[in-house]
């Protein structure tokens, strides 16, 4: 799709433009990225136009996610997405899988989370769908409403619904990876101490490569997923682990290289790496890296082998 | 199915057949250690050497991901192929790029049917990372050029058939003027080889001694003087390939077959080798593309040469007791001090890397 | 018993009790953010500030074992000691070691009773790891020097009776000539303190402004002129407590407690827990011998300040959706990026180990 | 016991020079290291004189056991004086017990592996002591021989000879370590490349820092298990562990920063390094880890404070 560039970029605009004003204010800020995604529809990217979607495809959508989370900037693009996924994959009427609240809710030991739950109406899991009532109130690291359900969640088994958000969620943080990289270089390029750049100090030089080889990898498993995003069981979970454990080099990196003033509220680069903390333990890579393993245990070098790199309409070969 | 599809099939079918019939034995670091003259000429029969050049020069003018596709599957199978690995891989290629006609009709064709065996000359004794400070010479002589100087960690070079050196033509005002390129015959008068032990035994590592061995004009390659930018361009095909990522994977593949140790501890590195191998699959889709990506070439090394040791330390984690594993581990741990020396120290692609990003970030 | 196993009883049960009846509540990091004045004049009375000063001053003539053992018992708590920790760890040991007979009797007994509370002024918005470039000036005035500049990254500045300031007296040949050290009251005229919020709220962090703030000669530490010199004195003081350890040893010992998690993990964690505490207690005994380690204290919160980052990831690996260790991790993890830049960043603390090395190698 | 370092320069001196001249067979080297050991008796250290020994203390042996493999020597210290020690405690006479040759035997999955067995008539275990017959023959990373028994171990439990066996093994991976990382700051100081000496790349002094602070931290739990040597369930094999993982990184450090050169013979770092890499797997870090985990679990957070640093009657306090 041509022109995603200019729509990743009048999203950061739109966004950044209406979370300004809730600098100290996180939950009106989160409101308001609410009321701003649902107006604009950018989730609707991917969605057939037949259905009443933006057309598109995922990798489209996936770099509008990715630039939006660069910027620093929460929105629950994944989350509704997800649910006009999973609610048309459910054979429902597309004209209201669109006008629903639906989000998608994630199993998380005995309870399920529910990001930007208490916005929704209902949340998709496994093929079901739960209504999101008696919500239990939290937040995570970055302000953002991560609310709970008592209920127990589903038995496991194939979602194709959760191997959806999860794609979505590595796109999501290998945006906020590529955003904090991308300053801590150019912050160690121009900040002076013993009369010159840091960035000529190989110690600080190797912070600024580990940071930046981290997202080059994080991207590359997302291009990947991109490429196999039916594959929940090993490629879609290994982009995402290898995001998050890509989110806490790079944040680790990150503050390193700014020292004290990376945690002043006036740089801003606490928006991205609260970010990146956030997100990477929702899941953790553990947790995703024991299912991968599980699956590989039951099929052997042969099936860890078959998620191979080629399987790319794009390239072909 | 795409062609990449069937040739990884059409390999891997070849491979388990000559594995199951004894052709040889799987093991870690075969690009550098699996030395079988045979077993390249088997691979040289079969087409799989050269493949990305000119069917004119013997070649298969396929692209580089089939070349990293059938790579990825003989480094899986742990297959010997040292022997033919520096030719194929880097000096091949520059011959192709940069040879006269000659020199490319005369080796590229030796080279794919795995009769002419490379080794590098390029590290001295007092240049390692630093290879802009490189003293052999190289003097004027009648229809070609006289090397004399020494060379060192030539791995192989006792029984390649060629080398590939680095030498020093004039004295520029910059170190990094007047260097040229040349491909030497091993059998030539004033070579001398020697093999330097190291604690795999006998060893890879060899010397090589240069007292005015000759080389015709023909077998210069591209200009004299201009030699530091062209052997730069031989990094993306350098560090680039899925070697960087697979030298231990005999061992990784004995462990999954094991189905043991914690599953998160497989599965961590079983998600990163699908990352891995996608970074090393853009490579090749970029160097088809025309490009020669340094940089991420850099990246791929650096991130691989981590995950090959990580390898090995998963393997003490699973399955310590284990007779065979420890083998395995054994032969792969004597292995891993060069992983992340070779082409390229850790150290210069960090510094490679750090560049990069700067430069991304303006 | 030992004295020092006595003493470490003694604390233990007195906090055992203090943490029952609701006198404070556990956290990580409670030497930077548990401020709590009124458990700091608690711990004063009881005798646990000012341990190895003379008792001429209010101290107890005690050893640095004796304090060591005494900070280990209190960080294990997670006690609130961040109103009295700068001036129990460094600045009352250099007033000890360099005040005046009148600033000693002035403010080590109210230091020792949990009243005077200090914080540091060191850097400066050009001046981090870097401390050699301060440009904060003290002029001559009748009686004292006149204090003009601006210093950042002082905690907990806000609340603090004093401040210890680096700042430039005259203007050598060399960058770390012309430094001294005051002492200032923070209620003296021309001094003004604003606080940093950061990721944490409104935070620690205070920036301080001078504008001729007066410090009486009474108040200069040592030597004119020998700042320098005298500031690197107060590094194996500042770098080798026991907190450059156990800043989250409140989280693990919600680990420990809950039994959770693969028992590799929490052994690995326990056994380095065992070695750096081994090596703590040693760079104390070494000061009870009249050294100052300050390679070994730089080795010790190196090593440590990985340690500390370490229990983080060894809680979201073992309990991600335990509700208790999750609002405990998320405020350790907040204050993460602290550990490896406060007191000496990782950068500058690797040049350190690395000379040491290679002293020791000669 | 004074004169320590006199003894311990003699050990090196004379193992050295019995080395020498089987440069290229190892098993000829080995064996001269066998009966070197037990003709000069350095094992009799911390054994009472009233029992035929040496005197002195067990930090005196560990002493003697670092210097040795700090020169990169093989020698059955450890495993000889565990099996004195061993035989001792079971209450045999001390002539017999001085008399035989003795030796350590280590529970190892489903065998038991014997160091040096192929010399010895007996191996202390748990208690027993089992004949060293039907030994199956191996030699690990650094050549030396460790043979097997196919027996299955006896039960676990506390082992007050394995216990003694595993400090002596640390004590022998941190002198290796040690003479390792000095070698490795010592040759940064003097090799040049780019004109100046390596050591002033940060990126290279850091691998330099890295080894000397592992090893000055495995020599600390050293410290810490010699102040605590019967602490059989935390203390002693968190030293040996620090030791094992103080070694892996110091090893990778080492031939880092030498380059090519350091693999070669002719140099000799792999004399340490391979050693190295032999000691720090039998047992593996992981294995060890696994058991002070075991014991902390059940315990909790109180036992594993316990094992503190100033249980020391040197030090007191």
């Amino acid at each position: 799709m041509t022109g995603m560039r200019a729509v990743a970029e009048a999203a950061v605009q739109v966004l950044a433009a209406r979370a300004a004003p809730h600098r100290d204010e996180p939950a009106a800020e989160m409101a308001a990225m609410w009321r701003t995604t649902g107006e604009q529809g950018w989730h609707l990217l991917a969605v057939p136009e037949g259905d009443g979607g933006m057309g598109g495809d995922l990798a489209d959508l996936a770099d509008v996610v990715r630039a939006i989370s660069a910027a620093g900037l929460s929105a629950p693009l994944p989350e509704l997405h997800t649910g006009v996924f999973g609610t048309l994959a459910a054979g429902r009427d597309p004209a209201a899988a669109l006008a629903g609240r639906i989000g998608v809710a994630l199993p998380r030991g005995a309870e399920v989370a529910v990001p930007w739950g208490r916005h929704l109406d209902a949340a998709v899991v496994a093929g079901t769908t739960v209504a999101c009532a008696d919500l239990r109130p939290a937040v995570n690291l970055a302000h953002e409403p991560v609310d709970t359900l008592a209920r127990p969640a589903p038995d496991g088994g194939p979602d194709p619904t959760g191997t959806r958000w999860r794609l979505l969620h590595a796109a999501r943080l290998v945006g906020a990876a590529e955003g904090a990289a991308r300053r801590t270089a150019a912050y160690a390029a121009t900040r002076e101490q013993f009369g010159r750049p840091i960035a000529r100090f190989q110690a600080v030089a190797a912070l600024v490569a580990e940071a930046h080889a981290q997202t080059v990898l994080a991207a590359a498993a997302l291009d990947a997923a991109l490429a196999a995003a039916d594959d929940g069981a090993v490629t879609v979970p290994a982009a995402l682990a290898t995001a998050a454990r890509a989110a806490g080099v790079v944040a680790r990196c990150a503050h390193q290289v700014h020292g004290a003033i990376g945690v002043t509220r006036e740089l801003g680069l606490e928006r991205l790496t609260r970010r990146l903390w956030a997100w990477r333990d929702l899941p953790t890579e553990h947790e995703l890296e024991d299912g991968i393993g599980r699956v590989v245990r039951a099929g052997g070098e042969a099936l860890a082998w078959s998620a191979g790199p080629e399987i790319d309409v794009r390239s072909g070969g | 199915m795409s062609g990449a599809a069937a040739l990884r099939a059409e390999v891997r079918d070849q491979l388990d057949r000559w594995r199951a019939e004894g052709v040889f034995t799987p093991r870690s670091d075969s690009w550098l250690v699996g030395y079988d003259e045979d077993f390249s000429r088997r691979l040289g029969a079969r087409g799989w050497i050269g493949l990305t050049w000119s069917p004119e020069y013997g070649g298969h003018g396929r692209g580089f991901v089939d070349r990293f596709v059938l790579t990825e599957e003989l480094l899986r199978a742990g297959a010997p192929v040292a022997a033919h690995w520096i030719a194929d891989r880097q000096i091949g290629p520059a011959i192709a790029r940069l040879g006269t006609g000659a020199l490319r009709r005369e080796l590229l064709p030796a080279i794919a049917a795995g009769e002419a065996r490379f080794c590098l000359g390029m590290s001295e004794p007092d240049a390692g990372s630093d290879l802009a400070s490189v003293r052999t010479r190289a003097r004027r002589a009648d229809g070609g050029w006289l090397l004399s100087g020494q060379k060192v960690w030539s791995s192989n070079a006792h029984r390649a058939t060629h080398a590939y050196v680095l030498a020093r033509t004039s004295d520029g005002e910059r170190r990094h003027d007047g260097l040229s390129e040349f491909v030497l015959d091993m059998t030539a008068s004033g070579v001398t080889v020697r093999r330097i032990p190291d604690l795999r035994g006998p060893g890879h590592f060899c010397e090589i001694f240069l007292d005015d061995a000759f080389v015709p004009d023909a077998w210069v390659l591209g200009e004299i003087g201009a030699g530091w930018a062209q052997v730069t361009e031989q990094l993306a095909f350098e560090r680039g390939g899925p070697e960087r990522v697979l030298s231990t994977y005999p061992l990784l593949r004995l462990l999954l077959d094991r189905a043991a140790g914690p599953a998160g501890r497989v599965g961590e590195l079983v998600g990163r080798l699908v990352a891995l191998r996608r970074l090393a699959f853009q490579v090749a889709v970029r160097m088809d593309a025309g490009q020669a990506p340094v940089a991420a070439a850099a990246t791929l090394k650096l991130l691989g040469n981590r995950f090959e040791v990580d390898v090995i330390e998963a393997a003490r984690e699973t399955l310590p007791s284990d007779v065979d594993v420890r083998a395995a581990l054994d032969d792969a741990m004597l292995a891993a001090p060069g992983f992340s020396l070779r082409g390229g120290t850790t150290e210069v692609l960090t510094v490679v890397v750090g560049r990069e990003a700067m430069r991304a970030a303006r």
